[in-house]
């Protein structure tokens, strides 16, 4: 049975890719590639890693789809003819192909359970975390603890992708006599759905954060789906209504502030005695330990997605408003 | 028969990745390629959950009455790569908003073309 | 406390300063602070390097959970060597930034820019110092991205489609090392360096771990530029800003090629990669065909900064050439050669920077006279570009040195020749800028003869790395005795049956 | 526990079923309104359907919780997403078939005239 969905997923998904390359519509390619995700969040499921469909779910369908659509909006939805010959790319998508598939070849079956995979560093963190760090979710404890570095590194990806986004668009707030209409005056629907929908919406987003120690969740998922609904306020009352909620001058502070708080626990760690990053010296008690320092780095990756996600929004939004004036 | 029971997952994820990859290398808008390499990383962590899977367990999150769970390592690998994945989008889509701008077009043989010309 | 942190702090001083800097928000403040945080970062180097040579290796826990289960930072005299070359440039070119992003990125960005830089010194220290083969996506991401953004801050349009381009190059490359990686844990169940070292060759069936090897080299190939993936490589150093250049060009390439060497030689092991794989003579023609391609466009191009890009290209090519011949002398050859070219490109490409800020165009064309102009920016350009050519008393001959014995040492007759008769292109490409600026008079009009000499703030730095040029060209000792160590350490520690002599 | 399985069963085939229609309705029918009218039975019986189906196999623990969460947000999402798509439309220009037809009647009749 599980065969069978696996592969039924599969299909489409490469049905959905197939049909990418063919397509000339750019708002059909996008919107494929948001049902490519949503599909591969379901396979994700499928494969028991309910974490990692979570994330892909929210930021691969949400964020990535919502960014390329605000793209399409400022350059244009049709691809042009192009006729350059596609060989030379299929030759080397051929060449790289079948230099995967001879790799497969003496790859281990899939879900065996003697695979290498499951035998050399795993058990420990599925034998030993939830007596080591006290959590019943193994992914946070392996994210938040014996990897944490790698998450730091990760939110300093994400701040890094504020950066680059705020050197490129900007954020401009004009002047409010020179404000266009902006926002959907005429949906009087959405505007009373929203507003009852935004406090749930961030109210969800608390809880995943919170959580996220116990179920699948986390602080990279609580960024996403706050920032969701922040978008969400944004698009139906407009930018500027946007803007006197949650500013771009505070969130270029809070985008920061989230990588700080979670270095901070490092450099504290290592006042206290201990390596980067070593929880166990936050407390007496160890695990105690481990709890609060996982419980404020998630925090700190929140906000810093949060607010990067929202700023990045809030760049592409206002360059849009800024070519409509135009 | 077995033989491909034991493989099929990575071979479909490795003909999606390739899609992915010809999406990138072949496409001569912007927006297009940066959707393809969307399509290529995705796959890429597909590969990576693939391999974590054990068959007959669960969700690697602890439950009682239950003894076999997935590997969260590859989990956490690939949480970390889709931030990646998403950071790098974000960059490459307000280039390609900027490359609008400044050349009114995101074909990419138009604007070499222009380039050329300078 | 500093003992104790000393493997952790280069990667984590210039990380927690990023966001410090984007706070502080003024461009003074924070050209400031990001200088005293990259020269601080230096220093902790400097005192690694020391820890390395006389320890051996270094290794760090982060979190405190022990490799292979958690991430470890690894500290041995190869990385140590190249993180020192890689902070102090950085600081070298942070001093130099103040006037000439004055110039070129609108004050706005300022800011922003100091904030990319840390990030970008934060990620290549990370891929340097991590022992961890996940980690080290991690980082080369963090770098890639700072990376994009600062070659997007220049005014010029084509910076961006430049940018653009390296973005999905860059991508593809991080993706198919990602790929490699995947392979490998696949194969062993573990992603710490030295852990996977041990089980790689455990492992029952090798075709998942050669194809493996493969996507991880050509993934590390698009990132150091390695002919024929080299194609992003030009435009974004012709268009980037010139500060920006001027640390790429002499940083990020070369954590390339060691991500390369440690590839190779820690996880791999030589003797797998080159006997069984065959990919020294890959590696070896690959890097003749840079060296010459290269050269040859760099002598056709009038934007002075494409022709340092291009010679940039084949440079490196000198660099793979070294790890390719297999050998103590090869590897030392190759390593030496990457800390010697961050000092020669480094000060090259400040000194076209300078030209940029005075005269306002870097085109061949307008290096006219200069040599009477501003005669202390093109002495440093002169002494720097003999440097590359590998004239004695220069660093760029101490390179050459080694690389010439190496293949001779292997009775490779015809490839000592190939290494000096590249350099005869260099001395063509060069020498058309020298010519220019000392045997061509300036133009006449009145805009041309206003040219002034740089400020001191550009000249300092540049001048610094010339005396280290030439320093390191007469003074070999220190250089020579590190990278011999890192690659005797190196060779040592991949399982090699016979070492060449 | 015996009825309570077929009930579900019943429910949630019901709601395949309408799941089904609603696919099959969204290719074939002729105009964007009327598509999104197919389209919306998805989101609304067939949702109704396949949660109630759900919320039976439950044991009535912390999952019916959150099954009951999911119903309610979806009955407040889908039909506002289904309205806002048609009113952009409407907003946009876009004629319904009904009217399509009797504005092309009117201007063959002129082009008659």
């Amino acid at each position: 049975m599980a065969v069978l969905i696996d592969l039924v997923l599969l299909a489409m998904l490469a049905i959905t890719a197939l049909r990418v390359i063919f397509l000339k519509d750019l708002f059909a390619v996008v919107m494929l590639f948001g049902i490519y995700s949503f599909l591969s969040a379901l396979i994700f499921v499928s494969l028991d890693a309910v974490d990692v469909a979570f994330t892909e779910a929210s930021v691969g369908a949400g964020i990535s789809t919502v960014l390329m659509l605000g793209t399409l909006a400022l350059t244009g939805r049709t691809e042009k003819e192009n006729k350059h010959s596609s060989l030379l790319p299929f030759l080397v998508v051929v060449v790289t192909g079948a230099a995967l598939v001879y790799g497969t070849l003496d790859m281990p079956p899939f879900g065996h359970p003697d695979n290498p995979v499951h035998e050399h560093v795993a058990p420990r963190y599925i034998e030993q975390s939830p007596k080591e760090v006290g959590l019943p979710n193994m992914v946070t404890s392996v994210l938040a603890s014996y990897r944490g570095f790698d998450t730091l590194g990760e939110t300093v990806v994400v701040f890094a992708a504020a950066i680059g986004v705020m050197s490129l668009l900007g954020i401009r707030r004009r002047s409010e006599d020179e404000t266009p209409e902006s926002g959907l005056k005429e949906h009087q629907v959405l505007r009373v759905v929203a507003k009852l929908l935004i406090p749930f919406v961030v109210l969800f987003a608390l809880y995943v954060q919170f959580h996220g120690d116990f179920g699948p969740g986390g602080g990279f998922q609580a960024g996403v789906i706050a920032a969701a609904a922040f978008i969400l306020y944004a698009l139906v009352y407009g930018l500027p209504l946007a803007f006197q909620v949650i500013g771009p001058k505070f969130l270029q502070l809070l985008a920061p502030f989230g990588v700080l708080l979670y270095a901070s626990v490092g450099l504290y760690s290592m006042f206290k005695g201990g390596l980067f990053l070593d929880y166990n010296t936050l407390a007496s008690d160890p695990v105690a330990g481990q709890h609060y320092g996982i419980i404020i780095i998630e925090l700190g990756v929140g906000i810093t997605v949060f607010a990067v996600m929202l700023s990045i929004f809030y760049a592409f939004a206002s360059q849009a408003e800024r070519s409509n004036v135009q | 028969m077995s033989f491909i029971i034991d493989y099929y997952n990575y071979w479909i994820v490795v003909f999606l990745m390739m899609t992915g990859f010809y999406i990138v290398i072949s496409a001569n808008n912007l927006v297009k390629k940066i959707v393809g390499l969307n399509i290529f990383q995705t796959s890429v962590f597909m590969l990576y959950i693939t391999m974590g899977k054990v068959s007959g367990g669960t969700a690697p999150i602890v439950a009682e009455g239950v003894t076999l769970y997935s590997n969260p390592l590859p989990h956490v690998l690939i949480l970390t790569a889709i931030v990646v994945g998403v950071a790098t989008t974000a960059v490459g889509l307000s280039l390609i908003v900027r490359i609008k701008r400044a050349y009114g077009t995101v074909e990419e043989n138009e604007f070499q073309n222009e380039d050329d010309a300078i | 406390m500093f003992e104790q942190h000393l493997a952790a702090l280069p990667i984590i001083i210039p990380l927690i300063a990023a966001p410090i800097a984007l706070i502080l928000g003024r461009s003074l403040l924070t050209w400031g602070f990001a200088t005293l945080i990259s020269a601080w970062a230096c220093y902790a180097s400097w005192h690694l390097l020391l820890a390395a040579l006389s320890e051996g290796s270094l290794s760090y826990a982060m979190g405190g959970w022990p490799p292979p289960w958690g991430i470890e930072m690894r500290v041995d005299a190869a990385n140590a060597f190249v993180l020192l070359a890689v902070t102090a440039v950085s600081t070298l070119v942070l001093v130099y930034s103040k006037n000439s992003i004055e110039k070129e990125i609108d004050s706005a960005q300022h800011p922003l820019f100091y904030t990319a830089h840390l990030l970008c010194l934060a990620g290549l220290s990370g891929i340097l110092v991590t022992g961890d083969a996940f980690n080290l996506f991690v980082f080369l991401e963090i770098s890639s991205l700072a990376t994009y953004t600062l070659v997007s801050l220049a005014r010029d349009r084509r910076c961006l489609t430049a940018a653009f381009r390296y973005l999905v190059m860059g991508t593809i490359g991080a993706t198919f090392i990602l790929i490699g990686v995947g392979m490998l844990y696949m194969k062993t169940g573990t992603l710490n360096m030295l852990d996977l070292a041990e089980r790689i060759h455990l492992a029952d069936g090798n075709r998942t771990i050669n194809t493996g090897l493969a996507f991880i080299m050509v993934g590390v190939s698009i990132k150091l530029a390695l002919f024929p993936l080299h194609a992003w490589l030009p435009p974004a150093y012709t268009h980037a800003p010139s500060a920006v250049t001027a640390f790429l060009a002499s940083t990020a390439t070369k954590v390339a090629v060691y991500v390369m060497i440690r590839f190779i030689f820690t996880i791999f092991g030589a003797d797998y990669v080159f006997r069984e794989m065959g990919m020294d003579l890959i590696l070896m023609v690959l890097a003749i065909v840079a060296i010459f391609k290269c050269s040859y466009m760099a002598t056709a191009q009038s934007n002075v900064k494409t022709v340092l890009a291009y010679s940039s290209v084949a440079q490196i090519g000198y660099m793979v050439l070294g790890v390719s011949l297999v050998s103590v002398t090869g590897l030392m050859a190759g390593l030496i050669h990457i800390f010697n070219h961050a000092l020669m490109k480094g000060a090259l490409f400040m000194a076209v920077g300078a030209v940029f800020y005075r005269v306002g165009s870097v085109d061949i064309k307008a290096f006219r006279g200069l040599g009477k102009q501003m005669p202390l920016t093109m002495a440093a350009f002169t002494i720097a570009g003999l440097s590359i050519i590998g004239v004695p008393l220069t660093v760029g001959f101490v390179s050459k040195w080694y690389l010439v014995t190496a293949a001779l040492e292997q009775q490779h007759w015809i490839l000592a020749f190939l290494v000096l008769a590249g350099s005869l292109l260099a001395v063509i490409y060069i020498g058309r800028v020298l010519e220019a600026a000392y045997f061509q008079s300036a133009s006449d009009d009145a805009s041309a003869a206003e040219v002034k000499e740089a400020p001191w703030l550009m000249l300092i730095p540049m001048w610094s790395l010339v005396i280290a040029n030439i320093y390191f060209g007469i003074e070999t000792s220190i250089t020579t005795e590190a990278a011999s160590s890192a690659s005797e350490w190196l060779f040592q520690n991949s399982k090699v049956l016979e070492v060449s002599p | 526990m015996f009825v309570l399985d077929i009930i579900s069963s019943v429910l949630l085939v019901a709601g395949v079923f309408f799941g089904l229609s609603g696919a099959i309705g969204l290719f074939k029918f002729p105009d964007f309104f009327t598509r999104v009218h197919a389209a919306s039975v998805t989101d609304s019986i067939a949702a109704i359907l396949i949660i109630s189906g759900l919320l039976l196999q439950t044991s009535f623990d912390l999952n019916t919780a959150k099954l009951i969460f999911i119903f309610f947000f979806l009955m407040i999402t889908s039909p506002t997403a289904s309205h806002a798509l048609a009113k952009s439309a409407r907003h946009g220009g876009l004629l319904s078939m009904a009217e399509r037809k009797t504005s092309d009647n009117s201007n063959t009749q002129e082009n008659q005239h």
